[in-house]
């Protein structure tokens, strides 16, 4: 076990806050900078380091796939959601003013539930792009040292 | 001339010596060293112009960037070293880096 | 105590941006991977230590220097850590340090590489 | 001093640039897209655009550049010889296209103008109304997630379909691994 020490035990550290600092651009995006998009990267990488130093297949048993291919599906059904709340109350798509007693509360309900939902679905799909991509072998080559 | 600006200046001086190595290799060590210092200076750079601006609070994008440089850096040697990012470690050295 | 504060600030920054300087030459001139891998090392330790310290006088205690503190410490631990993993690579890649008398250097815990790894790092 | 910086910065650009034209490793190549997307969003910094210098920073340097490394690894990491026979012809052709594309700029309203047209169709109204109809202090996130939500959710949709489009190429080994082929018998369900 020597030798590998020190890439483990700095990113088992590092992971977690990695993870935090992502929620916080997701839910500070209001008030600074960020937002969704970001915040869904940032949260992506932290799992992209952990599948680099612990290898793809711990991930896989963190994350199933089949986890990431909810998830994926729930964030854009969360926007659309969101979009079609606003229809059956009476206004029209993605009007987020009727989602609450005052309009700028509705808007706030509203940005922070698409904001969610933009996070989750570039979060899976981050995940699941990297996952796919590094899970494979080379084709062509043997396989390096069995 | 304030403060900021020299540190300014500094940053981008060594910015543009970092930036030569990164190009001129010659092993693919260098270029990651190379990258691996700029993305650092970058950091720099965006805290001091922060303070240059005298809008100090935009300090999470450093954190952003020191962040994506720490896993490119890893990434980028891991892949050389494995010409791969699929091999688990948890049996023998394999994947250790 | 501003004057302090002021001073302190201009001596850190200054030295910071030399040691950023120093760290960059050292970088484009050093002859070997490892002595480029000791100069840039200086960038990630005492240049941005240095000038963040500089800035930290100059923020005062506000959410701005939670913040400074926060990438300073990420810095802190990610890259000796980075270094250390590139080092590594650069080692198992078959590299050794130029030494004065020409002996090799002696790597302790340094697993053998097998031949066919060894073929494959030569590639890249 | 902003411009000073923002000249470098846009040198810096045009160097590793025609560094990245010039190599032929696409190890490396990766490599230097990666500083030129560290190089952009140091850039949209400068120029106030935090958010984009965010996704930029996050998307374009960290995420990209890790799954161009996936993909290296997957293909070759060296670039086939171009045949040196249509070098001249082609040469001329991107000097016309380069020509054509500059004298398109020549329109454009410069760096900062503040009469610009951008600056009078509906940025006005954004910034003016957005504190009283949306009420949050970053207009950027209101200008996305509602005054133009329906562009954002076409983004999100698109990158529902990358995921998919990935899944649907790559999602299922065309062979079992053969590390673990007997554990692979059992569950017919592979990777991703």
């Amino acid at each position: 076990m020597h030798g590998k020490i020190i890439l483990r035990v700095v990113s088992k550290f590092l992971i977690p806050y990695i993870l935090l600092f992502a929620l916080y651009v997701q839910w500070h995006g209001d008030f600074g900078p960020g937002g969704g998009f970001q915040a869904g990267v940032i949260f992506a990488a932290g799992f992209v380091l952990y599948a680099l130093i612990f290898g793809v297949d711990t991930v896989r048993t963190v994350v199933p796939p089949a986890a990431t291919r909810i998830c994926l599906v729930v964030g854009v059904l969360l926007y659309s959601g969101v979009g079609v709340a606003g229809m059956l109350l009476g206004a029209n798509f993605l009007d987020y003013n009727v989602l609450a007693s005052t309009p700028t509360g509705g808007q706030h309900i509203g940005i922070l539930l698409v904001e969610a939902g933009v996070g989750i679905t570039v979060a899976s799909a981050m995940i699941t792009i990297f996952c796919t991509f590094a899970g494979r072998r080379r084709d062509d080559g043997e396989d390096p040292v069995a | 001339m304030s403060m900021f600006a020299v540190a300014t200046v500094a940053v981008l001086v060594s910015m543009y010596m970092a930036l030569i190595r990164a190009i001129r290799g010659p092993t693919v060590f260098d270029r990651i060293l190379a990258i691996n210092a700029f993305g650092t200076l970058t950091v720099i750079l965006i805290a001091v112009h922060g303070f240059l601006a005298g809008r100090p609070e935009f300090l999470d994008l450093s954190l952003v960037y020191a962040l994506i440089n720490f896993i490119g850096t890893i990434a980028v040697t891991k892949f050389v070293k494995y010409r791969g990012m699929s091999d688990p470690d948890d049996e023998g050295l394999r994947g250790d880096l | 105590m501003e004057m302090v504060l002021f001073v302190l600030s201009w001596v850190s920054i200054i030295a910071g941006g030399v040691f950023c300087i120093i760290g960059a030459f050292g970088m484009l001139k050093m002859p070997d991977v490892f002595t480029r891998l000791h100069a840039a090392s200086l960038i990630d330790t005492l240049g941005i230590g240095l000038i963040f310290l500089g800035l930290a006088f100059q923020a005062g205690f506000t959410l701005v220097l939670a913040k400074l503190a926060m990438v300073l410490v990420f810095v802190f631990f990610t890259s000796p850590t980075g270094t250390h993993a590139l080092c590594r690579a650069i080692l198992s890649d078959g590299m050794q340090p130029e030494t004065i008398d020409g002996s090799r250097a002696v790597l302790v815990d340094e697993p053998e590489t097998s031949p066919d790894e060894a073929d494959e790092a030569e590639e890249v | 001093m902003e411009d000073v910086i923002i000249i470098s910065l846009l040198l810096f650009m045009a160097i590793a640039a025609i560094s990245i034209a010039r190599m032929h490793n696409l190890f490396a190549v990766v490599m230097m897209t990666g500083l030129f997307s560290l190089l952009g969003a140091a850039a949209y910094v400068v120029m106030d655009a935090v958010d984009v210098a965010f996704t930029e920073a996050a998307v374009g340097a960290g995420v990209s550049t890790v799954l161009m490394l996936g993909t290296l690894a997957l293909t070759t990491s060296e670039e086939k010889p171009a045949s040196p026979k249509h070098a001249r012809s082609a040469f001329v052709l991107v000097v016309i296209t380069g020509a054509i594309l500059v004298y398109g700029t020549l329109d454009m309203p410069s760096y900062g103008d503040p009469n610009a047209p951008m600056h009078h169709h509906v940025a006005n109204r954004y910034l003016e109304a957005s504190e009283k109809e949306i009420g949050l202090p970053n207009v950027v996130t209101s200008v996305l997630a509602s005054y133009r939500g329906y562009d954002t959710l076409g983004e999100t949709f698109v990158i529902f379909t990358a995921a998919c489009g990935v899944l649907a190429i790559l999602g299922r080994s065309r062979r079992p691994r053969r590390r673990d082929e007997a554990e692979t018998d059992n569950k017919p369900e592979v990777d991703a």
